[in-house]
């Protein structure tokens, strides 16, 4: 079954009536209230329009109703998926702003959460991806281990989705005693499954043929796209944020770029980037691992947390930080009060999803809800 | 390459298109620009072999009361620099070239700040708008903006 | 006909047992249906490490009971722009496609409702009344999803049954008969006798046995297909089609498309279960073998089969339209050609 | 036709080894929590860990109406009214021994508004108001008020609006009229005292 | 006439037959809930929570349906803006008779933290469908969607059939009386 090339388009020669099926915003697979507007050649996708804001919450209008403070419960709900890893960028903008250090512990804590949290995050990519392809119990092995990991962050932050535990300048709460024994015991679990998921479905011949040589990305193209994160690395760019322009503690610990390879398919085909999240979950349990090592056991972790809050004037910075699903950005412009004057999110999904009508062009409609699953989109980001 | 090279270099091609540099900590330094050259600026800025910005990574608009703003923020993939460029247009005519054609991600920044903001970008190939409904009225992210009473049938204020 | 029956037997050839004997299946066919909608949502919850259904009677046995008790209350919506005479007659369609496919399965040696000498050609014939249901139901209810659904779904059937056929056909030639009975007959003795092991023989059908063990895998995959089960749901794949061909039926209507599932399934297995794997007979020669255990060796094994297709259904990815196009034209038909031509070839050097 | 039957053969085994996976699964033993008779473990706050941010409580004898807690809210969903105590006719306390500077006669938190972000909880200078980790308040009606102190709690059906009042309207009332005696009383004195100062002032320049 | 009497009075006298079909029917409704699969926002994630192992929702006989035709009850997980706003309508009146409509989370009961600036979001499903179950929280715990589920089987075991009131209605008024 290796002769699933994009199939030619010649609309000279074969006239057919095409028909225009209006996919969601209610419709299993769009991963939210995603309306794609397609047109299909009996079986093959000849133009997607896909039209948002579904989901249009008017984040940036709340943020300058907001403190500073207040905007992280707001930021949270962007990409509810990986909120540790939202928060992050926005409070690392507004600490450069007031030019606070952070302690070490709160550093090191940090990354261990958006660690965390990625593996959570890449976990329902994968799990949903499969589940695009049909494919139901990988869905509820993810989602089980994914549990485990929402304990460790509950019992620290208090909440399982929504954390609102990076503030400015310190942590909402000190992490517990046995927390480390149990962040070790997680990812032990996450390996495991990852082992079995991989065989049961990564590398199953059936999935293997739906999703190898379909969306296939060339790597200019997701530059010219700002495509960031595994949508940009299963092109085969090796680029990270964490490492090409580092920020926190993340020169200290020793990880590699997983890329793609084109292993079973083109380079950049919807396989590769599904791989590089799975790879990528392995990076993450290893800095894991060497951050629960460093990580010092005494500390404050609420001493820089400022009591007021009020950026100089005119002050603006763009703050991006390598969210799961690519570089997530906070612009901030302050204006010398307690609220800020301009928060602009540069929404990772936003973008990638944007690259979504050129690579799945000419494949076929069932193609395209797994184009769509590869690319790991959460609807909270792309409309705000 | 620094943020006042780049601007040496902008400011050697362009001359009076560039109005100002400005780098003060804590905030990124940046180069405002005359609104009717942005295309041209930005065509050298990706295309020059010493820039090569190739990574649109933020386009923003901002309500700077009298005029609205527009901030584009260019990262370089082969150079590893970074740069912000920064134009306002006045409110009543706020029209720019659109830089859709040399970054494609541009096209949906674009549309959202013309959504939000109102902003018009001469040469985009679908202005139209992308997070609200087709049908919306106003440009809510503006300053001056008032929540509509009702949009169809329902009632919008709490 | 009268020593395939028991019921004809006790009562005598008339009206009331005519009506007798196509009730009985039809009651059976309820009891399975709530046991296999049990059955696919406890063992799918099982190998998901959950429990399924635990809070309608005793560890959830009798939630079939209560969805049928649920869709006998919905509503029966029609849309306003479906076609109302095809929309309307199209489930039962369908289900009449699948119980009649009943009426030729010997479920022990003493009960075939008719034992027709036709039996295989009948159930490949009445199996594809199915496939006008839902391109009638597809069509009729005027949404493209469905359209779509019935598209594939047919195409889907169409492949895959020659295939089966194929593989029926090598029974037909090792048996040398169609009636299910007799094939049930020639296969009688322990299990190497049944046709999976290449027929009732002595050492000189070893070398047919992989054959034979291919073209019963050919019978699996291919059933599955013309289940629409998972790997091959691709009418009603949920992640694509929102509920393919029926998703504008509601209520009662739905149920039956749903039951007729469940029946195929049934019919299929069924079918493997006579073709390849001794039908009602003991697999260990004459121990516990009878008109009674036979019953129970038949529904065993089908239940068997069953509960491969939903384990099947609950590991496996879907395929795409045209993979499966592939693996129904260009795998699944030859290796059923060349395992036909050497079982004929086994049957005539014999 | 190597690559043909390789990928044959690559089918079936993946799906073997597919099926393998989930047919050991069969016989692990389930991870289900059946919710109603068995409970998850919440965080309580005890052990280090945080407490869970599930609904709010408040303590009435802790709270003293600073008010702290309705300007963190980013969503403004607590909504409060104060009362100065009269200080000097009654000397009331808190809880945990401090003065008590006001009466708080309306205190109301809208769950269906609030976003459990915990905010409040943080800047709260007494401890009255908690996160606790009782979920089970899901509602028939929305708008209806749930009076936390008066009303029986294992009852919640009526409401997502809780009002954290333990102070009865006779109560209030009672309040009301002693602040509004000791403000008159304070207004008197003031107004004597303004009075009694200028004739003071215009005695001293008479003299 | 004992038979018919439930016809008019549901808790008085007689009526045992009817009173025991209603029970069986309702009971059916009850224990077989299907839902519409359909998510929103961040509700929609601890929804999938939900489904999942550790909290297993088809423990209470809820199977999800991709169709509104065949669902049973529909779960608004997470923020409704405006430009939703009119398909959910369309989703709910797609939905066949009897529908049950359960509301979770803040977003979804009145607006949530975007009740006051949020220039396009709904204040409350409730103003274009009608709501049976609110169940609170930003997102609620995977628990209380479950107990939110209970109180709606409830409502469904406590329903009249035969005489087109809901139970609920008149025992909350009788309650209403003794107090």
């Amino acid at each position: 079954m290796n002769e699933t090339k994009k199939i030619q388009l010649e609309y000279s020669q074969m006239e057919s009536d095409r028909m225009r099926l209006n996919v969601g915003p209610q419709h299993p697979s769009t991963h939210g209230v995603l309306r794609l507007e397609v047109e299909i050649d009996g079986e093959i996708v000849t133009e997607v329009i896909p039209h948002i804001g579904y989901l249009h919450r008017c984040f940036e209008k709340h943020c300058e109703k907001m403190t500073y403070p207040q905007v992280i419960p707001y930021v949270d709900r962007l990409d509810y998926i990986s909120a540790m890893n939202n928060e992050w960028p926005y409070v690392m903008a507004v600490e450069k702003l007031l030019e606070i250090k952070v302690p070490e512990k709160v550093e090191y804590i940090r990354v261990i959460m958006a660690e965390l949290n990625r593996i959570a995050n890449h976990q329902i990519a994968v799990a949903t991806f499969g589940l695009d392809a049909g494919a139901f119990t990988p869905f509820l092995y993810f989602f089980r281990d994914r549990e485990y990991i929402l304990w460790i962050m509950e019992k620290c932050s208090g909440a399982r989705l929504l954390f609102n535990y990076f503030w400015i300048g310190g942590l909402a709460h000190d992490v517990y005693p046995s927390f480390k024994q149990e962040v070790l015991d997680a990812i032990k679990q996450v390996r495991k499954t990852n082992a079995e998921v991989m065989n049961l479905l990564i590398y199953n011949k059936i999935f293997i043929d739906r999703t190898a040589n379909i969306g296939i990305l060339p790597a200019d193209v997701a530059i010219n796209y700002a495509c960031s994160g595994p949508t940009l690395r299963g092109s085969g760019v090796k680029w990270d944020l964490r490492k090409d322009d580092t920020y926190s503690i993340y020169n200290r610990f020793d990880f590699n770029i997983p890329v793609g390879k084109g292993e079973v398919g083109q380079l950049g085909d919807c396989w590769d980037r599904n791989i590089v999240r799975m790879y990528e979950m392995e990076e993450s349990c290893k800095i894991i691992e060497q951050a629960v090592a460093q990580m010092p056991d005494t500390g404050d972790v609420k001493e820089a947390i400022p009591a007021k809050l009020r950026p100089p004037k005119g002050a603006e910075i763009y703050q991006r930080a390598e969210n799961p699903k690519g570089e997530l950005g906070f612009y901030v412009v302050s204006n010398g009060t307690e609220k800020p004057d301009r928060i602009k999110a540069r929404g990772t999904s936003f973008v990638n999803l944007s690259v979504l009508p050129v690579i799945s062009k000419g494949y076929m409609f069932a193609d395209l809800i797994l184009i769509l699953g590869s690319i790991d989109i959460v609807l909270g980001e792309v409309d705000r | 390459m620094l943020a006042n090279e780049i601007y040496e270099i902008l400011k050697k091609e362009f001359g009076d298109g560039i109005l100002e540099f400005k780098e003060e900590a804590p905030s990124d330094p940046y180069i405002s620009v005359e609104p009717s050259k942005i295309f041209d600026i930005c065509h050298t800025l990706r295309d020059s072999s010493e820039l090569m910005f190739d990574y649109l990574m933020c386009l923003s608009g901002l309500d700077l009361g009298e005029s609205l703003g527009i901030v584009y923020h260019l990262y370089s993939f082969k150079h590893t620099h970074k740069i912000v460029i920064k134009t306002t247009v006045p409110k009543e005519t706020p029209t720019l070239p659109s830089v859709m054609h040399l970054w494609r991600t541009a096209d949906w920044h674009e549309r959202e700040a013309f959504d939000l903001y109102g902003m018009i970008f001469s040469g985009h190939d679908n202005l139209i708008r992308i997070l609200l409904p087709y049908d919306w009225e106003g440009y809510p992210m503006r300053k001056d903006y008032n929540e509509p009473e009702e949009y169809h049938g329902m009632r919008v204020p709490y | 006909m009268g020593e395939t029956n028991f019921l004809i037997k006790l009562l005598g050839d008339n009206l009331i047992t005519v009506l007798l004997i196509s009730a009985l299946p039809l009651g059976f066919l309820v009891v399975y249906a709530l046991l296999a909608i049990l059955g696919e949502l406890k063992i799918s919850a099982w190998m998901q490490e959950r429990v399924g259904p635990m809070r309608t009677g005793w560890k959830g046995v009798l939630q079939p009971l209560a969805e049928v008790i649920k869709l006998i209350q919905k509503e029966d919506i029609t849309p306003d722009a479906a076609n109302k005479p095809l929309y309307n007659l199209a489930p039962y369609i369908v289900f009449t496609g699948a119980y009649a496919a009943f009426a030729v399965i010997p479920f022990s040696e003493f009960f075939v409702p008719s034992g027709i000498n036709l039996g295989l050609f009948y159930i490949f014939a009445v199996g594809s009344i199915g496939a006008i249901g839902i391109v009638m139901g597809g069509w009729a209810s005027n949404n493209k999803y469905t359209l779509l659904g019935a598209m594939r779904s047919v195409a889907q059937l169409i492949s895959y049954e020659i295939p089966g056929a194929m593989a029926i056909l090598s029974i037909a030639v090792l048996s040398s008969s169609l009636n299910m009975q007799e094939i049930n007959k020639a296969q009688t003795g322990w299990f190497w006798n049944w046709f999976m092991f290449g027929g009732p023989g002595s050492y000189e059908k070893l070398w047919v046995i992989p054959f034979t063990l291919g073209l019963t895998l050919i019978y699996m995959i291919a059933s599955l297909a013309e289940t629409n089960r998972t790997p091959f749901d691709i009418p009603e794949g949920e992640s694509e089609l929102v509920a393919g061909y029926h998703t504008e039926y509601s209520g009662m209507k739905f149920a039956m498309f749903f039951f007729a599932e469940y029946a195929n399934m049934f019919v299929v297995a069924a079918v493997l279960v006579t073709a390849f794997m001794g039908g009602w007979n003991s697999p260990f020669g004459s121990f516990l073998s009878g008109p009674l255990w036979g019953a129970f060796w038949f529904i065993g094994k089908s239940f068997f089969v069953i509960f491969v297709q939903i384990w099947l259904r609950w590991t496996l990815p879907r395929l795409r339209v045209d993979q499966l196009m592939y693996l129904g034209w260009k795998i699944l038909l030859p290796v059923s050609f060349i395992c036909f031509l050497f079982v004929s070839l086994f049957r005539m050097l014999n | 036709m190597i690559n043909y039957i390789k990928s044959i053969w690559e089918g079936l085994w993946t799906v073997l080894v597919g099926m393998r996976i989930t047919l050991l699964h069969l016989f692990v033993r389930n991870v289900t929590i059946q919710y109603p008779k068995e409970r998850f473990p919440i965080p309580d706050g005890t052990n280090g860990t945080a407490m869970a941010r599930n609904r709010l409580e408040l303590d009435m004898d802790l709270c003293d109406g600073c008010k702290r807690c309705s300007r963190a809210c980013p969503v403004n969903c607590i909504e409060l009214d104060i009362l100065q105590v009269a200080k000097g006719v009654e000397q009331p306390i808190l809880k945990n021994g401090d003065k008590r500077n006001a009466w708080v006669p309306s205190y109301e938190i809208d769950f269906a508004k609030c976003c459990f972000c915990g905010l409040c909880t943080s800047v709260c200078p007494t401890d009255a108001i908690k996160h606790t980790t009782e979920f089970e308040y899901s509602s028939y009606k929305r708008s209806g008020t749930v009076s936390y102190y008066f009303d029986d709690k294992k009852d919640y059906d009526r409401g997502l609006k809780f009002s954290f009042i333990n102070l009865t309207e006779a109560e209030i009332e009672e309040k009301k009229r002693v602040l509004a005696e000791f403000k008159a009383q304070q207004a008197a004195a003031k107004a004597a005292a303004t009075v009694a100062k200028p004739e003071a002032q215009t005695e001293a320049k008479t003299e | 006439m004992g038979l018919l009497n439930r016809l008019d009075d549901p808790f008085e006298g007689g009526g045992i037959i009817l009173g025991k079909v209603e029970d069986l029917l309702n009971w059916g409704r009850s224990k077989s809930d299907w839902y519409l699969h359909f998510g929103l926002a961040c509700c929609a994630i601890e929804f999938m929570a939900l489904n999942a192992s550790h909290f297993d929702f088809m423990r209470f006989g809820t199977i999800p349906r991709t169709s509104p035709r065949q669902a049973d009850f529909i779960m608004i997980t997470g923020t409704v803006t405006l430009k939703m706003a009119d398909r959910i309508k369309i989703l709910y009146e797609q939905m066949s008779e009897p529908k049950y409509v359960i509301s979770i989370g803040s977003c979804s009961n009145c607006g949530g933290p975007y009740w006051e600036h949020g220039y396009h979001v709904l204040k409350g499903i409730d103003r274009i469908i009608p709501v049976d179950v609110y169940v609170p929280g930003c997102p609620p715990r995977p628990e209380a969607m479950e107990e939110g589920m209970i109180k709606l089987q409830k409502l469904i075991r406590e329903q009249a059939l035969f005489n087109g009131k809901d139970r609920i209605e008149e025992l909350e008024a009788k309650k209403a009386l003794k107090i």
